[in-house]
């Protein structure tokens, strides 16, 4: 066990449990948070599984340089539309997931 | 001892998640994700990825974590109503999913050119000396062309959805509280940010650093100076809004040039290519900053959510 | 020299690991800043060990990075973050 | 000089791990931020000190310094910022601080 196969294992136990919050939690917020971490796991399997059995790799790691960049971008408005719903509604949750 | 850091460093990262994902209070839920952020960071060091960890520290430490503070600062109240009920099909199906996943990395197929070699032989032509800047602003500059549009996009939709409600919460705010402490504690750490954002920048054509982490490390300079009071976008406004397209505008417009001189598009000549990657990566981080500060400045409800 | 690097970073990571027992305890918003505070100061000493035992001397400028940008968090908290209201709805 | 080395960077590594117990055992606020401040400052100067005679070059070496001086000036501020954050939060926190700490605000 490498460290960068141990690290894309662990890659995927994180979007697994992201995914199963994002199910099962209907807070946007919580929601956001889980996306976020999804994505982290995602950028994980990519440089860890390139590198695996292999010298460093440049070009995934230049893929999730990009990523990590447009993923707190994608955050930040994702927020926003987030707050503006709040402030408009009052509600921190989507109308189809209100039991 | 490697081994020892890196288990327990894999089992932080989950046990964060886990306290993100499974504690009621929401504001507990953030912290956790800013201690996530920080191991993340770490975890690209022992992945040999120090770009990376470069990117994750700045963006981490500098932006999200403000971006949801900010955000849970106006919530009215931070605990979770109660979960959904049905959770079992779900959490066979994430498990399976886990599963499959690391039993599918053992499977994979080998590949058949091994890019990491591609990027170093072809390594003397791009005009810098760091593989990774090389392949971001060279080899594959439509991803970053595409990427700084999308940035674009974002902090155009951003602005889009708060037209007059900035303004009037600017207003509100005119006669705010400056802290002594914080103000001039800002006032001497700004030029220092300033100076580590050029650095990181500079530094991006030899070794670990470039546009992004640079324009990471201003975005939270100007954060930082907005957060403590310095009204900077009263000042230059119109200017601050020209230079969030000045980093595409000007990509594209070096692009397309070359196509004169009976180049393919995005190709730059090879005597030039380290001054015309220095020259875009330098208005790319100016413009990845603004836009990063834009998207924390034109957050909405500055003011009181709603009483109805 | 490196074995002792090793052994000193991750005994750090220990403590930094212990460190999220406060902020899952508490008990109250300051305290879990100041748990993730501390992350940030010994992140960065992990990094200046993790600099010399991995002889990449370029991750002195990734700790450089959190030393310089640990305190915005903990503005952002301090200006914006309001406590909770009363009465939940 | 490498038994020094040993010794600086052991200290710093000590002084961390009182903090974290500090910060782990104290039983408020105001009494972790003394846990984390002095104590972890402290613990990075040490493991900085020890660091130094291996860096490769004065850059490095300067490097290393003024991370340590960044930190140090952060960490004030922060200290600063959430102490005077909690006693906002609850005047009546200090119930036999209140006549010193009147003066400063």
């Amino acid at each position: 066990m490498t460290t960068d196969f141990w690290f894309a294992c662990i890659g995927a136990v994180l979007i697994a449990m992201a995914l199963f919050t994002f199910i099962r939690h209907t807070h946007l917020l919580r929601r956001i948070l889980a996306f976020n971490i999804m994505g982290s796991g995602v950028f994980l399997i990519l440089v860890g599984l390139a590198q695996h059995q292999r010298q460093t790799d440049p070009v995934p790691q230049a893929l999730v340089l990009t990523g990590i960049v447009v993923a707190v971008a994608a955050t930040a408005l994702a927020l926003i539309i987030f707050r503006r719903f709040y402030q408009l509604s009052g509600r921190t949750e989507l109308d189809e997931d209100q039991q | 001892m490697q081994f020892a850091f890196d288990s327990m460093l894999g089992l932080g990262l989950l046990a964060c998640a886990a306290g993100v994902f499974w504690s009621r209070d929401l504001f507990r839920s953030v912290v956790m994700f800013i201690a996530f952020g920080l191991l993340l960071a770490l975890t690209w060091v022992r992945l040999e990825a120090p770009d990376l960890a470069l990117a994750e520290a700045a963006i981490g430490a500098g932006l999200t974590g403000v971006l949801l503070l900010d955000a849970i600062g106006h919530l009215r109240q931070h605990n979770e109503h109660s979960p959904r009920n049905h959770w079992l099909l779900p959490l066979l199906c994430c498990i399976a999913l886990a599963l499959l996943l690391i039993l599918s990395f053992n499977a994979r197929p080998e590949a058949s050119i091994s890019l990491p070699q591609l990027v170093a032989e072809s390594l003397p032509e791009s005009g810098v000396e760091h593989p990774i800047t090389a392949v971001l602003l060279n080899f594959r500059s439509y991803d970053t062309l595409l990427e700084i549009a999308v940035l674009l996009v974002a902090a155009v939709v951003a602005m889009a959805l708060n037209d007059g409600l900035a303004a009037a919460a600017r207003t509100s705010t005119e006669q705010s509280n400056r802290d002594p402490v914080l103000a001039g504690f800002t006032s001497r750490l700004a030029p220092v940010i300033l100076l580590v954002a050029i650095y990181v920048l500079w530094a991006g054509s030899y070794m670990p650093g470039g546009a992004f982490q640079g324009g990471a490390i201003l975005a939270a300079g100007l954060v930082l100076l907005k957060l403590a009071d310095f009204h900077i976008e009263r000042y230059a406004e119109s200017l601050l809004r020209l230079g969030l397209a000045f980093g595409f505008l000007v990509f594209l417009a070096v692009a397309t040039s070359v196509m004169i001189g009976g180049r393919p598009f995005l190709t730059y000549p090879e005597a030039f290519a380290g001054q015309f990657i220095l020259f875009i990566e330098a208005v790319l981080t100016f413009s990845i900053g603004l836009i990063l500060f834009s998207l924390f400045n034109q957050s909405p409800g500055q003011e009181v959510p709603h009483d109805n | 020299m490196t074995a002792f690097w090793w052994t000193v970073a991750a005994l750090l990571l220990v403590t930094l690991l212990a460190g999220l027992i406060r902020i899952w305890r508490g008990p109250n918003p300051a305290d879990r800043m100041l748990a993730a505070q501390l992350f940030g100061t010994t992140g960065v000493a992990i990094l200046l060990l993790l600099a010399q035992a991995m002889q990449t001397p370029a991750l002195n400028d990734v700790a450089l990075v959190p030393a310089l940008l640990a305190v915005v968090a903990m503005v952002a908290f301090v200006r914006r973050a309001r406590p909770e209201a009363e009465e939940p709805e | 000089m490498i038994y020094l080395q040993y010794l600086l960077v052991g200290a710093g590594c000590l002084f961390f791990i009182v903090g974290t117990l500090g910060l782990l055992r104290f039983p408020d606020t105001f009494t972790r931020i003394h846990a984390i401040t002095k104590a972890d400052n402290l613990g990075l100067g040490l493991l900085m000190l020890g660091l130094l005679p291996s860096t490769e070059s004065l850059p490095q070496a300067l490097k290393l310094i003024l991370i340590w001086l960044l930190v140090l000036a952060a960490s004030a501020t922060a200290s600063y910022l959430i102490a005077h954050y909690v006693k906002a939060q609850s005047p009546d926190a200090l119930p036999h601080a209140d006549t010193t700490s009147e003066e400063q605000d």
